[in-house]
């Protein structure tokens, strides 16, 4: 063994025992509830920290990395609603207390940041995620420890989770009543364009047996990976296939190069209509609204959606994040999300998780894009679809809606055509 | 026939593009041998310095003037990216020539700070550039076959930095003797050349033609913070593909990628298109190890 | 370090190391659910980081696709706990992407011995394949390092892209059991993460024995001389393979150990930024010994746990300049640093007793 | 007299990109011999060895060696192969293995088995170890073997590097410019380790130290533009016009001061 062996023993013993008093000391602090040898789910969040005045609840949405630069807006959302319902007295009389996390746009992390805000900072429930994959990577974990999370975006379904309520779209309220509306129209040759993830697969696939079902017709099917940024193969590709419509499921940057080089290669939405589920207020400020006017959208809301709430919801949140700022379909569910929670909270008289869900079941709540309602069966919420067209101004204004709330259903029992799409 | 024509257009405009944002690179790394990680950032760089560009013209000139704006642009573009690049080669890169690995993951760790720079600055959302009005539209060769006027620049503008490149390295003084210290650094320096101010010039060409690229970049992509992410590992493949420290390598690598992806993604799909290129890279260079075009040496590592 | 002087150097070593090792396997004890979770997340790490040092720091190649690795053996043991927990359904995903049998290849993961082989042995031979069309051809440095980033990409769209079979970008996650046990259970989770504790001791001990024999001395001369060790007889090639291979297996191990832990593993984990991020945990350790790289990927996990949530502007920031100071500053990383000052210490020592010892052998990087 | 030969290198020609670099160049060594291989710049005296060793591979013409391993033509082996076989090559510049300790690089260059699985299970025997000491106190670095070789001097690493010579035992030893940039005192010192070699293998010699190359009576061969010039003697080669002509491109008059320096 040469010299230096002996600085280097100590070394090994100094980190460890750094390493392992930071972790031991951040446990104290956070009540050693979960004690010595049975580390288990006695550390459940069923006894939320509503200590003193206040209660908190955990945000966690990708503050850095990738998923960002949608997922920063969410939580302003939400941190608004927040203050709020602070200002009108809380929930229970107690203030809520906001503890932000940050899941770098890595799903793993996701998942040990849901653990610490529910095993750590006992929180009485958590707002939070943007991706599916994100979703499903804080699943396991909300479900081991009986926590509840709150999921703001529009997704492709196929699941229900007793620990998740799910405040944005599930495909039958808003793939399948566009779907609809351009068959209405009388588009029936439909190209479909998405990203290569699992939102674009699955909705395509829904779409595909519903053309198939109601006398549409898919003419091609191509997927490009995340953040592919030359269309002109793809470009040349739907000249080739002549459809009456695309149907746009690409995700991100991968918007602008598309839209942009559909405008260079001579096609304008006059020409070609395109219908988009991921381009909504804010991405359309950042592919910049000349090349987009004219194009179809997809959602439940919109910054022009014609309510008392939203005017109200709009005004607070351009005073709250500047005159510029944009609203979205994500941005209220997850300001919705809160003020569900809130109510829930109220009526159960507790912020005990079980007691929540229980009492959340059927709440109803006057939301910017209208009346929601939590469907006690599938912890979605009821939502009004609203077809849109992009305005040169950056606005989108409303088309078509379904004259109602419609009744969430993620696994798409409800439709004829859809079995055998899913048998859960 | 026509879709065999505009395809075979949409091929070199591919590679045009490729050429342009590895252009750069063929320089810092293909004579410098830095492996510049953040060469990516310096195109977005460029990205941002047009979109300033259009706002300014937007916020302070005569409507009139605002599709003016674009080849200023071209230049605040360069030269901001050339400024950085600059800055970066004097308090960084020269500590690091002959540690190709080291300078990796150094100027990654550069490239993460710009990234979060422009995102402190600019915001994480993309941000919209609106193209000059004489790039709209296209030019039609025969019916059901446009070429796009943007395209169609930035095949001109690739030209033009290529051929400029090529006065500039080999036949002009300046670039004799950029020539001279990357092939023998102490001799360059016995014979009197500073090569403290050849290498950091260099380099800071190199990163302004990355602001070039990025400028361009605005016409067909996204603005954003992230944007550079995109490019870096095709533009080192095309570097890698045509062999390292040649310029006409450089060219037929973008060549050879740009057509290749094309036809592959029209066969097949996208996604697949770029696996099936990836692999006829790793596949090619197990063929030619340097590239297309090699450079021989005698030194024993 | 005057008690040095008390004290051989050799004991206090083994008391360093059996202090470390008395602190992990005592951590369930004084940790909660979350700090356990997270310190097996870290472990994890250390293996991949055992394993790239053993690449980088002794043989000189730097490969930035060790996520690749690392996710192969992730979704190896995926597989076998998707199916576990499945049941005698198909995996939900499979059901949604239309395929009406389990595929072929996924049949065998339902045994649990097949699942943890395949999850180091795909991996490395993975590697060894790669490693024979590279390091024959004589592409190596930096056309090497660029290769594996190819590499990743080429496996990252493939694995986004076949969503049938391999659950896309959502990747596999839901599992519930293993072993007929609930994975949820507090022993069951103790029991994995000391299995991981184990298994970590393990591996370093391997990669130790692996540096320490004359097979080690020849990977650090061909990292000094690749061309010279060739005129002595050696085929580098054969020595490089080898190295990438072990290395790309402990990674497939830190994989499946990773997967028990979060209980999810998607494309994005084999992505160049994960892989680089293995990468500076190496570095931030000190490339070339292997206690420098299990400390650097301990810290570093900790503190990205830390410091991304509370400043996550600062977080990127920190972590770039961190790649910067230590790549050219600090190339030995912390233990590089703690010898420096040890040597300064020495050297003022050494001034003031007259020390005539005359050769004050330079650590090499062998523990 | 003459002996068996161990290598006959045949009409060798080598080119880069088309410049002939050697051409038709033959050479036989007959064992045991010590042979000089001198010549101007740039008239291919590196690249013969090169072609020698394998680290370039001859566009035309074989090289022959008849080793105990058999007769082999090594032309088309690799580089490691040729090692295995017997032939050393020891560099103009040092090249020895910074990172490790002098006593390891010698360990490696030990004549053994180099296949990755028998280094894994390698054990350092008693003898290995008698072996290894015994060549540390002839190069003269006994007290620095646990010192990390790049903190070598210059000499101390050439000599270093003879000594991984002699440990890995070949047949035949390709020796380039082993006293370039020497101090006097370490030149003597490395002449006297070259007799020492030279008592039991076949060693060739490229050298520009004509001093150097006087101390040891043998054969000269002289090279000039990639080709041969001249084969023979000191004296036999000194006497010689055209190598007088041909060293340094120059004629008798400077050939004489060469020669009194020499």
């Amino acid at each position: 063994m040469k010299k230096g062996s002996g600085l280097k023993g100590f070394v090994l013993a100094l980190t460890a025992s750094l390493v392992l008093a930071g972790c031991g000391s951040n446990n104290n602090e956070a009540g050693s509830s979960t004690s010595s040898s049975a580390p288990a789910s006695s550390a459940a969040a069923s006894s939320p920290a509503a200590s003193g005045g206040t209660v908190k609840v955990g945000i966690l949405h990708s503050l850095s990395g990738t998923m960002s630069i949608s997922e920063v807006t969410v939580k302003n959302s939400e941190l608004m609603a927040i203050k709020e319902i602070n200002a009108k007295g809380g929930v229970l009389g107690k203030q809520i207390e906001a503890v932000v996390e940050d899941g770098a746009s890595d799903w793993p992390t996701f998942a040990e940041k849901a653990r610490k805000l529910l095993s750590e900072d006992k929180v009485a429930t958590v707002f939070g995620g943007w991706t599916s994959s994100s979703r499903k990577a804080m699943l396991p974990v909300f479900e081991e420890l009986n926590g509840l999370l709150w999921y703001p975006v529009q997704y492709e379904g196929l699941e229900s989770s007793p620990n998740i309520f799910y405040t944005g779209a599930t495909t039958n309220q808003q793939i399948i009543p566009s779907v609809d509306f351009l068959l209405e129209k009388g588009k029936k040759k439909v190209f479909l364009l998405g990203s290569d993830y699992v939102f674009p697969r699955t909705a395509n696939k829904i779409i595909k047996a519903q053309l198939a079902a109601k006398g549409g017709e898919t003419v091609a099917e191509e997927y490009t990976p995340l953040g592919h940024t030359d269309y002109t193969t793809i470009i040349a590709k739907i000249k080739e296939a002549k459809p009456d419509v695309v149907y746009n499921t690409l995700n991100g940057d991968s918007n602008v190069a598309f839209f942009k080089q559909l405008k260079d290669a001579g096609i304008s939405s006059a020409d070609l209509m395109t219908i988009s589920v991921s381009v909504a207020e804010e991405e359309v400020k950042g592919i910049g609204p000349e090349y987009l006017t004219g194009h179809l959208v997809a959602w439940d809301y919109y910054q022009t959606t014609d309510t008392p709430e939203n005017k109200v919801f709009v005004e607070n949140f351009k005073k709250e994040y500047g005159a510029d700022s944009v609203t979205s379909d994500p941005m209220e569910a997850g300001y919705v999300a809160v003020y569900l929670w809130a109510a829930a909270a109220e009526k159960a008289g507790s912020f005990e998780v079980d007691k929540v869900r229980e009492a959340a079941k059927g709440i109803e709540f006057n939301a910017p894009e209208g009346k929601v309602t939590i469907d006690g069966e599938n912890q979605h919420i009821y939502k009004t679809v609203r077809i849109g067209e992009i305005k040169a101004d950056g606005q989108i204004v409303e088309l078509w809606n379904s004259g109602g709330p419609v009744k969430p259903d993620p696994y798409l029992k409800t439709y004829d055509w859809a079995k055998g799409l899913s048998d859960q | 026939m026509e879709i065999w024509f505009s395809q075979i257009f949409n091929g070199l405009s591919v590679s045009s593009i490729l050429l342009l944002i590895a252009l750069g690179l063929a320089i810092t790394f293909g004579l410098m041998r830095v492996i510049n990680m953040a060469h990516g950032e310096f195109i977005m760089i460029g990205a941002y310095g047009a979109y300033m560009t259009q706002q300014i013209f937007k916020s302070t000139l005569p409507k009139s003037l605002f599709d003016a704006y674009f080849p200023v642009a071209i230049l605040v573009s360069f030269v901001i990216a050339f400024a950085i690049g600059y800055l970066l080669e004097v308090t960084l890169i020269r500590f690091l020539y002959g540690r190709p690995l080291d300078s990796l993951l150094a100027t990654w760790g550069v490239g993460l700070m710009l990234q979060q720079l422009a995102r402190s600055i600019f915001g994480a959302p993309n941000v919209a550039v609106a193209s000059p009005s004489w790039l709209n539209g296209g030019l039609t060769v025969f019916s059901g076959v446009v070429l796009p006027y943007k395209r169609l620049f930035i095949i001109a503008l690739v030209a033009l930095c290529l051929i400029g490149m090529y006065l500039y390295i080999y036949r002009s003084n300046a670039g004799r003797r950029m020539r001279a210290v990357m092939q023998n650094r102490e001799m360059a320096a016995c014979l009197g050349i500073s090569t403290r101010r050849v290498d950091s010039f260099t380099f800071a060409i190199g990163s302004g033609i990355a602001g070039i690229a990025g400028c361009a970049l605005t016409l067909i992509g996204p603005i954003g913070p992230s944007i550079g992410t995109y490019y870096i590992v095709d533009a080192f493949m095309v570097v890698v593909l045509g062999g390292v420290g040649k310029l006409l390598g450089t060219v037929a690598g973008a060549l050879g990628i740009g057509v290749f992806n094309t036809l592959f993604e029209w066969w097949s799909d996208a996604s697949l298109g770029k696996v099936l290129v990836f692999l006829c890279i790793v596949a090619f260079l197990q063929w030619k190890p340097m590239g297309m075009f090699a450079v021989r040496t005698r030194s024993l590592d | 370090m005057l008690s040095s002087s008390i004290l051989p150097r050799r004991v206090w070593l083994l008391l360093g190391y059996a202090f470390a090792a008395a602190a992990l396997f005592s951590a369930p004890l004084y940790l909660n659910d979350f700090r356990l979770n997270l310190l097996a997340k870290c472990l994890a790490f250390a293996i991949v980081a055992l394993g790239l040092d053993l690449l980088w720091g002794y043989t000189g190649i730097l490969s930035l696709g060790h996520g690749v690795f690392f996710g192969l053996g992730a979704y190896a043991m995926a597989m076998h706990l998707k199916l576990v927990s499945s049941g005698s359904r198909m995996p939900d995903f499979m059901d949604w992407m239309g395929l009406t049998k389990l595929p072929w290849f996924w049949e065998p993961f339902k045994s649990f011995a097949f699942a943890a082989f395949m999850g180091i042995v795909i991996p490395a031979g993975l590697a060894l394949v790669l490693g024979f069309f590279t390091f024959r051809n004589r592409i190596r440095g930096v056309y090497f390092t660029i290769l594996t980033q190819a590499l990743v990409i080429i496996t990252v769209t493939l694995f986004v892209g076949q969503q049938a079979y391999t659950g896309g970008t959502n990747g596999l996650t839901g599992f519930t059991k293993m072993f007929g046990y609930s994975l949820k259970s507090g022993t069951a989770k103790t029991m994995v993460y000391l299995a991981t504790v184990v298994v970590l001791i393990l591996a370093f001990l391997l990669c130790r024995y692996l540096v320490k024999s004359r097979f080690g001395k020849v990977l650090r001369a061909i990292r000094d001389g690749e061309n010279r060790t060739r005129f002595l007889g050696y085929d580098p090639s054969s020595y490089q393979m080898t190295a990438f291979a072990v290395s790309a297996g402990l990674a497939g191990i830190a994989g499946m150990l990773f997967v028990l832990h979060v209980g999810i593993i998607s494309p994005t984990m084999m992505a160049i930024v994960p892989s680089i991020e293995m990468v500076l945990l190496v570095a931030i350790g000190g490339r070339g010994t292997l206690v420098g790289a299990v400390i650097g990927a301990v810290i570093m996990t900790q503190a990205k746990s830390e410091l991304s949530a509370s400043y996550p502007d600062f977080w990127l920031f920190f972590l770039g300049a961190l790649f910067i100071v230590v790549t050219v500053f600090l190339p030995g990383g912390i233990v590089g640093l703690v010898r420096q000052l040890r040597q300064t210490i020495i050297r003022r020592r050494s001034v003031n007793e007259i020390n005539l010892n005359p050769v004050v052998p330079e650590s090499n990087g062998v523990i | 007299m003459k002996s068996t030969s161990i290598l006959s290198c045949q009409k060798v020609t080598v080119s880069f990109d088309g410049f002939k670099a050697v051409q038709e160049m033959s050479l036989e060594l007959a064992a045991g011999e010590l042979r000089f291989l001198i010549g101007p710049n740039g008239a291919g005296k590196t690249t013969m060895l090169d072609a020698i060793c394998g680290k370039v591979k001859p566009a035309s013409g074989g090289v022959v060696f008849h080793g105990r391993k058999g007769t082999v033509d090594v032309t088309r082996r690799k580089e490691h192969e040729i090692a295995e076989l017997g032939i050393g090559r020891k560099f103009q510049t040092p090249s020895i293995f910074t990172g490790l300790t002098v006593e390891e690089n010698l360990e490696i260059a030990m004549a053994q088995n180099r296949g990755v699985w028998s280094t894994l299970r390698a054990k350092m025997k008693k003898s290995d170890q008698e072996r290894i000491d015994t060549e540390l106190e002839l190069i003269g670095l006994g007290d620095k073997k646990l010192l990390r070789a790049g903190l070598l001097s210059h000499g101390e690493k050439q000599w270093l590097e003879i000594g991984m010579m002699l440990l890995q035992e070949p047949e035949i030893l390709l020796l380039d410019e082993p006293v370039a940039g020497m101090t006097d005192k370490e030149t003597d010192k490395t002449g006297e380790l070259l007799q020492e070699i030279v008592r039991k293998r076949t060693v060739v010699v490229v050298e520009h130290d004509m001093e150097f190359v006087r101390n040891f009576a043998s054969k000269v061969t002289v090279m000039h533009e990639g080709k041969l010039l001249k084969e023979g003697t000191m004296d036999e080669v000194q006497r010689d016009d055209r190598v007088a002509e041909v060293y340094l491109g120059r004629k008798r008059r400077d050939y004489d001061v060469i020669s009194s320096t020499a």
